[in-house]
């Protein structure tokens, strides 16, 4: 039992740490740190200087561009982006549908997307859920119907996260109303967001932003060669991607980063006389939220430790989410007691106060979205009571 | 013993009860929003009409003749809409002050001028650095003959880009965090030296970063005793933004009551699951214990031993607001995405009720004033 | 609006308060304060003096020897006995008994039983639960069978607080194995707990002291006239008890005492270097509990009010049980937590340190009972989504 | 990084855990209860001739070679069960003061008696009036000639009534909370001058009030250097206590789950109420967090970087020392009325868990002592 890195490993993070030092825009990293948004045009630049690298497709294997990294290397990695600064981008293709093509996808349209993901060209977005639906997709009511070589879609999908940034579109869609609800369900591929008969409607968020849409579908044409696998795997699909590694799903990096800046906040910001450190609330909140980062941060080296000795990660990995967004949130309202009056102005007036507390509202609200989206805290809790403590 | 209200109260609970839902709509609300100032001045006019601003101030100054718990009545109905209009900065902040230390000349001018609706007021107390102490300022009054100036910059003044005038707490003698020393003035936002910065706030409300350079300023009450009118009044503010968050918790609870039981998930209600059931009774918990606190604060704000009223508002203000804070949250958790959108009222409620717990004190603040007391 | 006493209420207050102030033993006093189990005898002579001064059955009418207090007076009345340290004695009798017999009871077990109850003489214990069945009455075995002019009893009753200490027992008892399982329950009086058949068996609490018993019943006979009410209306009976009228569930005043005792340990007592009450976190957590309390102070207010004024009480009052019990609780706790390492020796040892901890954790292990019996506060919560909040 | 265990490991983690499902049933562990001592000196031979009472001291010391990872890996299998036998204060406490301080002759006369279970050992650093403070230390130690006597009270010293000798912290210069010129001495604790008063405590153990009066004593390390002896010491013993927390948390979450699926309340099993199935989903988090930061702090206490080592070892106790309130309370209250009573294992783990929140520093303590670090 040993908690080291190996030196070839501490050699890779010297490399890493290096590029991102190197390469990463001073601006990017401020705004990243301050929690404000990015526009997709930094965004794109960013992905595209990653992909260059071959520090985009991470988790990829070889043979489709990805660096034939293990697992304790993609945590490394990702442990000196967020430390670096940087931000995380957009990742639907790379974690959600890159995986999907290699498992599912056929050859064409391995050869045709995957290249795209690789090189940050493409910003796919998800169509998953819709109106009503929630996290029971079983429900969903978006159809697809074949017509000669296409399948005609019609239906809405909701809180399509960057659906105006995105180019293209994965979805879930009924292909049969006849058989049991989950096995109607197919994974169909829209090549361009900007085709006749889609709509996208903004959905502003309590953060006050444009991140998440409602698009409609009305008699949209998508050939049939769209479609992943065959007619009615889409449940399966849909499945195989909620089971896949994910040794990021508790953000510990970027909640290290965010601990450290909360520190270094305290330290530098005076109130009532005193830094923010030397009130003793302010300094003992920060302390329980270290070792709750704490806590996370070595279940997630549990996680990987397993994963990196080849055996499946044990009960505890199922806990990441619920805990990881926890911590998520805890730092966000920390931030945001510690702003006092400066955490009433909104973000879009500049800085009011200091700006290092500017975002800290905007973040605040956002993340409540964390514990919602992505199967929420209470889903999560019946798959644990279910599938872990076997409680029906 | 008695918590039932008078038929006065009840008239004007009522009232306004009735007001906010037959006339203030969440898309009437909304387009209010989104006017210059943040709310709408002919709103305004007709609170002046009905005599709802001159609800907490006594009769022989021109108003209802009410208290704190008058005031919690229009403002817990005002709550329930989230109404916009100036009345915790104006009427409740700057009315009381007036009340409380205004000569006779000063109430008729102003106090008179609030009431009527012609005048809009804010009290400046927070500094860039200060905090939540009140003790805490900077800005500094200097005399020169009768006449007195004020200089230094108050932040993040609820209602400041619309006043009229502004009531400025500045140092007259004594050291930084002094009690003793503190002068309150009334000074006219228009005039030479006073810079106003106004922007929106996370609420949808509006809030100012004010300067004053050599500002002509008139004293309001003692000398370097300003310090325990401000620290009342502000404990008159908390009452009334409890009363605010009380109605926005509450309605908070009754819409997501309503969407669990009629929202479906997994082909039934979302309420019917007892994991939803006990999280909608502790919401109910909330709302019932914090009505509690609202009314013990209410009746012992106007209590003439500080003590008493420190213990009870502070008090008021930790519960209400670890109440606020977890209704706020658990309204927007229930809801799901769609509690997370501009378009629900529940992500609205949400952003009253986080600057609720951060307005005139955080929990640990007041937590600290409570036991200071003993 | 006003929250002051009349003053006849004022005047009334100074009686009851000068009564205690002349008739409380010292010596029962310091063992109520400290958390100290009484013994029978101090517990039975300290009620015959209640009795004596016609203040034990404070919530009976006038015509059953009760004073014809109002709500409000009664309220005086637990306070100034609360705040005088004064325990509260046995009350089966009193509170749950005495409102039966009043309003199912025939006229001789009114005779029979009521004046005893009043003086003190008749310690009741009940008799509801069995094994297996907690909050869940309806499937309640014990059964009685009319035999001649008896009832014949058989089966075992759980929980029985103080069955070692009384001479009676009131049970439900099921009396028809055919009908609805709540239609074939029965009211019935065991009058003396020595009889043949009865076996009573102590079950030691994780306070380590005897509070609580299982009674077997075996073929123990009892006169039908024993019968309250009619056969099958055991069950109506049990609810007209739980909707009886109760300002003190919520533990107000005893609480009240306690945190008045919490402050003063707090500032007698010296630990490393300073009184408790200058180390920071115990001086916050006594402000929230007090802060706590004055909530539950408040909403006992109301319910009080609407009684007094004649109103049902509002949705309020069926929050009082709930946080009532979670204030004891909390109470409790925080004085393990300043007892510190003194939390340690069992307080059968004699006082191993300060005499004000020796009973802390006695007090915090007995005191987990308190959000179980009575309606555990997850049954409680049940209650309230369906009855007030209307989901089902 | 690797956090499989060696094969020696899973052999001594193996070897405890089937003694104590095998041979420390909970009826034997009621007996034990019973006896005079509150441990069974039999076991306590068997434990000497498995090894165990080796586990953390180096082969050198006569050891098996372990440190504070084969430490919990006892502890843990103990905590499943229970277990009453003294191994927290002689093998982890005093033993560890007697490898990191002892000379030579100390460790192969004190060292190896308790390797070899013939000497039972505690060590008594709280007083009356010290709180959690390892520095607060009002006993005296004085030296005249070679030999030191020492006078003072230690209080509730765990295992103190059996304990053959006694480590105590003792002042030879400086003020009453300085880290400087405190010293460790082993005392006889049959020797003139000493007085034992032995009593039970809440989780059925045993511990004492001891009086030195001008006691003989031997010095332990260097004089007045014995702070960051002891306060590593209380480290490991923390780690210590902590696996052994865990193992009762996850007896008494393995025990409660068990109980919710065959217990039937209005016909159906308790674990099939959605409230019943998250609150196990929360026991469940609570071990398994707890184990992360146990192995977490089991690793880092050994850290030659006492900054790390204090944050690794408070951040754990604070974070256990919370989990295990959380399941000890709510295995009792699942339970029911059963959960209330002495004749099952679930009060016992409440009280054994409640008594780990207090040990060696309270939450609160801890907490600040990790700020501290910064």
């Amino acid at each position: 039992m040993n908690i080291d890195y190996s030196p070839e490993e501490l050699e890779f993070q010297q490399e890493v740490r290096a590029w991102f030092k190197e390469n990463l825009p001073e601006d990017l990293k401020q705004k990243n740190m301050r929690g404000e948004m990015l526009t997709r045009e930094e965004i794109i630049s960013w992905q595209k200087l990653l992909g260059s690298a071959g520090y985009l497709v991470v988790s990829w294997p070889p043979e489709h561009g990805g660096p034939d990294w293990n697992a304790t290397q993609r945590y490394i990695f990702d442990a000196e982006r967020a430390a670096a600064g940087a931000p995380v981008g957009f990742s639907m293709g790379i974690i959600m549908l890159g995986p999907v093509l290699m498992a599912f996808g056929s050859p064409e349209q391995k050869e045709k997307y995957l290249p795209k993901i690789e090189s940050a060209e493409d910003w796919w977005c998800q169509g998953y859920s819709e109106p009503g639906a929630g996290s029971d997709l079983a429900s969903l009511k978006t159809q697809a119907v074949l017509d000669g070589d296409d399948y005609v879609i019609n239906g809405t999908k909701i809180w399509t996260t960057y659906g105006h940034y995105a180019n293209r579109c994965f979805c879930l869609v009924r292909t049969d109303n006849e058989c049991k609800p989950q096995a109607g369900i197919s994974f169909i591929l829209i090549d361009d967001m900007s085709a006749p008969g889609i709509e996208i409607q903004p959905i502003v968020s309590i953060d006050g932003e444009h991140h998440l849409n409602q698009v409609f579908f009305d008699n949209v044409r998508v050939p049939k060669e769209n479609l992943v696998g065959q007619e009615g795997q889409g449940w399966t699909i849909a499945k195989y991607l909620l089971t896949h590694e994910r040794t990021t799903i508790a953000g510990v990096a970027d909640s290290k980063l965010n601990l450290a800046n909360i520190k270094r906040i305290a330290a530098e910001n005076e109130v009532d006389g005193k830094a923010l450190i030397d009130d003793e609330q302010t300094r003992l909140d920060i302390a329980q939220a270290e070792i709750n980062l704490m806590q996370l941060e070595f279940t997630n080296f549990r996680t990987l430790a397993d994963t990196a000795a080849g055996r499946a990660p044990g009960p505890e990995s199922s806990l990441l989410k619920i805990k990881g967004t926890d911590t998520q949130q805890e730092l966000s309202e920390l931030k945001v007691k510690m702003a006092g009056y400066y955490a009433f102005p909104w973000h879009t007036e500049g800085f009011v106060g200091p700006e290092d507390f500017a975002y800290a509202t905007q973040t605040y609200n956002f993340l409540r979205a964390s514990t919602i989206y992505g199967g929420s805290t209470e889903v999560q809790k019946n798959v644990v009571a279910k599938m872990l403590l076997g409680l029906r | 013993m008695d918590f039932s209200y008078s038929d006065e109260q009840k008239l004007i609970k009522e009232q306004v009860e009735k007001f906010v839902q037959n006339d203030y709509s969440f898309e009437t609300r909304n387009k209010i929003l989104e006017m210059d100032e943040g709310f709408d001045r002919s709103v305004w006019q007709q609170f002046a009409e009905l005599g709802w601003l001159g609800v907490p101030f006594s009769e022989e100054d021109g108003g209802f003749g009410g208290g704190a718990i008058e005031t919690s009545l229009v403002m817990e109905a005002f709550g329930n809409g989230m109404v916009l209009e100036p009345y915790l900065s104006t009427i409740v902040l700057s009315g009381n002050a007036l009340a409380f230390a205004g000569s006779s000349e000063q109430k008729a001018e102003l106090l008179a001028g609030i009431i009527g609706g012609e005048l809009l007021m804010s009290v400046a107390y927070a500094e860039a650095k200060s905090g939540y102490n009140l003790a805490n300022v900077g800005t500094s009054a200097t005399k020169a003959g009768d006449a007195y100036t004020v200089s230094g910059e108050k932040v993040v003044v609820l209602g400041g880009a619309s006043a009229d005038k502004l009531i400025v707490s500045a140092r007259t003698s004594g050291g930084n965090s002094d009690e003793d020393g503190i002068s309150l003035f009334v000074v006219d936002a228009k005039a030479a030296g006073v810079e106003v910065r106004g922007y929106k706030t996370m609420d949808g409300g509006r809030a100012a970063n004010i300067s004053f350079n050599d500002a002509p300023a008139e004293l309001l009450g003692e000398e370097g005793k300003g310090f325990a009118v401000l620290d009342r009044v502000i404990d008159y503010g908390i009452v009334a933004a409890s009363a605010q968050a009380l109605g926005e918790m509450n309605s908070s609870f009754q819409k997501t009551l309503a969407y669990m039981k009629t929202r479906e998930q997994f082909g039934k209600a979302i309420g019917s699951f007892q994991v939803i059931q006990h999280r909608m009774v502790d919401m109910f918990t909330h709302v019932e214990s914090s009505r509690s606190m609202l009314i013990m604060s209410s009746m012992k704000v106007a209590s003439s031993d500080a003590v008493e009223r420190k213990k009870a508002v502070s008090g008021a203000k930790v519960y209400i607001g670890d109440a606020a804070r977890a209704v706020a949250q658990d309204a927007v958790q229930l809801h799901g995405g769609i509690g997370m959108t501009e378009e629900l009222d529940i992500g609205h409620y949400f952003r009253r009720l986080t600057l609720f717990c951060g307005i005139f004190g955080s929990k640990g603040y007041h937590l600290r004033r409570f036991a200071d007391q003993g």
